[in-house]
């Protein structure tokens, strides 16, 4: 059994590693940069340790850093999180030659699914459909012109060694092809170190939809239903829900072993997800996967019941799976909204500093996973995202329902967040109808970022008057006889009653 | 309800009569009158511009403000941002800009309007962040929309560009710099 | 449809209501005595109507009050939560007279299942078993030992009017017969003005074990399975959970089904609990039937995952049950902690008071229904229940251990709570292993109300050191050049660096 | 580690000679010499008895402490009770009471102590609530036992006895009164 895991993360996903850690009677090990002392991850784990100045490529992205804290802190296992070094291949052989155990797959997992164009190859060898294109990298000019004769205008332009929307070009004309291969290239190179380039047809009006799938040492695998991930900004996604609006249960069950068959096909350990495309007319295309935990786990784990980072540490136990395909089922939707630190209304321009005042929602079918905290400072070096709602309702209509509820309930103050915006979202037609694709945002972006005006002219004199009363009774200009009973400040009327003496 | 002839009643408790009952506060664009009509424990009856209002207020902890106002129930949160004098103000559905004027703040205003012009040369970022490149040295000449400095913040890299033809004058800042929102970064002449 | 509902409640019920009414679009009013101006209720709604003073018998138990605010809010409906009116016959009565639609059943099943006797009679007609005891008021104490020889000792003397333990003996021995009944009756008539008793065999090592029901207008009856409620002190419950550990699917069935026939023998309408007791052998007996929602019907809703509030709400509005009886199953485990303000380590004394801080558990499986906030005064006048922690696993044994996992994580300070007697309990053998019944509490007392000492002398020694620190800084005797960096508040830290000016 | 011969270890600070470098600390039934050995910002070493720690503390909010201590992350938040001087500590595991001991606390503990001896024929209760019923009267002559008053809190009610023979010197409240925790109800000589 693992006794002691070392979270090579921080933020949410630290903080939500180690809450499945303590359910399982499993120490924790946190690492923590300069920026990092006072972050929710340190104050929960077991013990903390220091790994360097705040920038990620000086601590969280230093495997020695992590492997040397690994080693005093004498963890038997090692959990990357997602993001930082979980899908860095080099990461997870160390780990392994330096007798840990990576909760992850092999080495040879994550760099064949981590370069796109051998990942590519890999899915079709293994007869699953890819996005038609060239299977090799882009060596020279000369053939472009051939290439797109076969698959047709437009194309994308892809960074083999892609993600985060860096090294993407798509092309309408013929004439603009050479310059944005150029132009993809040299954003690789700069991005990730690896000019390769390769090029796909451009799926119109694509729905971006995900398999979970879980596989043990044994050879087990399964997949865990989809997750439709339409709503992205920038190739960033927004909100995620399960079931997928568009899914129907043959189409699941054939993109269901696609994804099986791909997490075979190199041999996969543990929780990864096969992303595809999925057009208008139900075809599917294998786009990549991803060797590590997705941001949007939590709704997987409410419609179909299972724990999934537990599911990664029995697994990396070397226990066999606990569930067949045929236990897994998914009851009900669920649907997550990514809370972001930012200002939506203001171009989206990160907004780190000083959390005031934090309200979570709660009751039924409501999950929280942050990690921020009253007179926590939001450092400027990591990733905007402060919190992750997820909600749960019967039917989809009941989850929307109750998405606006919790939006409503969600207060953060004294940072500018992204929840003005979701709710936006929650009240646009065509989300509401679960009639969109990958453009949803791009297609409403006008009315979705029109600040609420539901508030009325009397609620605004509320406010008038809110301010109104605060400031007279700041300045000390109530001095009515009734002035005992103002308390502006429930503490200091507390104080007085119970007669306490301060300093 | 309302009508200008509500502004003439009279203030039902005896007040020092040097104290001020009525304040000019902004909201958004808007300009609001505010004067005190009375006050009993937490009830308060106040105009606001042409409007009367009696409402219930009590301060409920975390700096948020219940109000009921002919039994509808308002949620206020108050947070004082640049000074004492303004605030952001977050209802369930709403946030606005708020701000106290008095004869204090409108010569604040006009002073930094003053400012503002004269410093327009001042490169800067709205967001906190680290500088991660400085791509001017002191003295180069500039083209408008040249770019220099790029700052990031959160994984998001924000380049800031000269809005004019002009002198680099000083750098205020080197690479690998902290730096708040609103700090000069680079002056401009 | 409705379109207002006025809740006639207070606390966590309320919030809990007013909640599923937000999410379906429906304006809620408030009612709120003196003491609950600035209670959360009152903060949730939509409107908000003072009726009265502090003591519930001057506010919250005066119809006429409630009717009033009814009137004047324009509210189309009345949910009554549970307490206070919400198993008043005449309150419904009144209410349905008035032309408000009563989100409860009519008040004629109210007053048959509200009178124990009738009860009892109404149950045993429709042919479900009910504890051996005499069917009628017992009226005079010459037949007493023809009843004892007919039932054999001991027997329980119960009020027919009874509830919250009142009214209630245990008799062992024939002698202590008749004075037992004088001093319940005695009870009885102090407690509920009506000093009916009867006489029931006692059940040894009993099991309190309910049943949800849902009934529409139409005579449709389902259950929604079963919640185990036997860990009890004095009568109240403190822990439940669902499925129950003794179950098994032919009791459930035969259960579910005498449930459903309680309800059809009253006609009754809404959401509703018949209660039963269950001895070792799993034999079942009718106890009593509540009718209004529970406490505990969070962990239903987990469980069978459905609102209860939103069904009875389309109840109420008359529409047909939404579901089947084979529509309904239970997946996983939910378990329920009720959290008092109260002293666990002096003999459970309430402890009303101002909230100072408040960390709510969050992430996988949690929910939270609760009131208080930051900055609140728990009143003395109403029930010392501030919140309820509901946590769910995929089976028994990771609900346990998600509730440690809860516990750990939940802070409240500035009032005294049961936290660390529940946590006790979530580590006591017999509750582990789901082996217990209506004497757990009582059976384990000395273990459970024993402080915990899990901290050690390290951590002891870290709070001496907080302290010392806090201390220090207070009193201005850190004066080294390094005094700048030390922030005992983080706000004035903020403060200074924008450059605040404060008055 | 640990030793007595650790207590003479250097103040590696320079601090003002009249700073206060050392404290009783009561916690629980037990009583803490702390004493400060040096500080660097957030790093703090002191010994606690006869023991030596080597923290970094930081206040994060909430008035939580987070303490790392041989890379253990320990959480501490501080409540302050009856006086600056009085903590409730309340760690992920357990709370105490702790009690900052210097000659003032150790003379009001010593004239408590008096008091309380003085004070025994007080009837208080020790939580807040509503005074329901007064059984007794001014000048009733009681007998060890006999019950004196009911409160109230939270459908609640707890009766409170006379402790010995007495007879009733004065009646403090009356029904329906709302009372404070310790509040005197009834005197009794």
């Amino acid at each position: 059994m693992i006794k002691k895991i070392l979270v090579a993360n921080r933020g949410e996903i630290a903080v939500r590693v180690m809450r499945t850690c303590r359910e399982m009677g499993i120490s924790t090990v946190a690492v923590y940069s300069e920026a990092d002392r006072k972050s929710l991850h340190v104050r929960y784990a077991d013990e903390a340790y220091f790994i360097g100045n705040s920038p990620s490529n000086e601590s969280y992205l230093v495997i020695d850093k992590i492997l040397d804290a690994a080693r005093k802190s004498k963890a038997s296992a090692i959990h990357p999180g997602y993001g930082f070094l979980s899908e860095n291949a080099e990461f997870a052989r160390r780990c392994r030659k330096e007798g840990f155990i990576f909760i992850g797959p092999s080495s040879h997992s994550i760099s064949t699914m981590g370069d796109k164009i051998t990942a590519r190859q890999t899915a079709m060898n293994a007869g699953i459909p890819v996005v038609p294109g060239t299977n090799r990298e882009i060596l020279n000019e000369k053939g472009l012109s051939g290439i797109v004769k076969e698959f047709g205008l437009p194309v994308m332009i892809k960074a083999s060694a892609g993600g985060g929307g860096k090294g993407i070009r798509l092309v309408k004309n013929e004439k603009d092809l050479k310059s944005a291969v150029r132009a993809a290239k040299s954003e690789a190179m700069s991005a990730f170190g690896d000019d390769s380039v390769y090029i796909e047809k451009y799926i119109s009006s694509p729905h971006h939809i995900e398999f979970q799938i879980l596989a043990d040492k044994f050879g087990n695998v399964i997949h865990l239903c989809e997750r439709e991930c339409s709503v992205q900004r920038r190739h960033q996604k927004i909100i995620e829900e399960s079931p997928s609006p568009l899914m129907t249960p043959g189409l699941r069950e054939k993109m269901g072993e696609a994804a099986v068959k791909a997490a075979k096909a190199v041999e996969y350990e543990g929780a990864g997800t096969v992303e595809f495309l999925v057009d208008e007319d139900l075809n599917f295309y294998f786009l990549e996967m991803n060797t590590r935990l997705q941001v949007e786990h939590p709704i997987t784990e409410r419609v179909i019941g299972v724990d999934l980072v537990k599911a990664q540490i029995h697994i990396a136990a070397g226990e066999p799976l606990m569930y067949k395909q045929s236990d897994i089922c998914q009851l009900g939707h669920a649907i997550e909204c990514r809370i972001y630190a930012e200002d939506p209304f203001r171009n989206f321009m990160p907004d780190p500093g000083l959390i005031r005042h934090i309200t979570e929602p709660t009751g039924l079918g409501i999950r929280t996973d942050g990690y921020v905290y009253e007179g926590y400072e939001i450092p400027i070096f990591y990733d905007p995202m402060i919190s992750k709602l997820i909600v749960w309702g019967i039917r989809r209509g009941d989850a929307i329902d109750r998405m606006k509820r919790a939006l409503y309930e969600y207060k953060i103050s004294g940072v500018k967040t992204s929840i003005p915006f979701l709710k936006n979202i929650m009240n646009t037609r065509s989300f509401i109808d679960g009639k969109y694709n990958t453009h949803f945002i791009e297609d409403n972006l006008e009315t979705l970022i029109k600040p609420g005006t539901e508030c009325g002219a009397t609620c605004e004199d509320m406010s008038v008057i809110a301010a109104f009363f605060d400031y007279m009774t700041k300045i000390k200009m109530f001095q009515s006889p009734a002035q005992s009973v103002i308390t502006p400040d429930g503490w200091k009327e507390y104080g007085k009653r119970k007669s306490i003496t301060r300093l | 309800m309302g009508g200008k002839n509500m502004v003439k009643e009279k203030v039902s408790l005896a007040y020092n009569s040097f104290q001020m009952t009525s304040l000019d506060i902004k909201i958004k664009d808007r300009l609001a009158k505010v004067k005190l009509i009375s006050k009993d424990k937490s009830k308060l009856t106040v105009m606001v511009d042409n409007k009367k209002y009696e409402v219930d207020i009590e301060k409920v902890g975390g700096g948020i403000y219940s109000i009921l106002h002919k039994n509808h129930s308002y949620n206020v949160e108050l947070i004082e941002t640049k000074d004492s004098k303004s605030y952001q103000a977050n209802t369930f559905y709403q946030t606005f800009d708020i701000e106290i004027q008095d004869a204090e703040t409108r010569y604040m205003h006009n002073r930094n309007k003053a400012d503002s012009l004269g410093t327009s040369k001042v490169i800067s970022s709205p967001m906190p962040g680290r500088v991660v490149k400085i791509m001017v040295s002191k003295g180069e000449k500039l083209t408008a929309g040249q770019t220099t400095i790029i700052v990031s913040a959160m994984k998001m890299e924000s380049e800031y560009k000269s809005p004019m033809d002009a002198v680099v004058k000083d750098i205020m800042v080197k690479e690998g710099d902290i730096v708040s929102a609103n700090q000069p970064l680079i002056i401009l002449e």
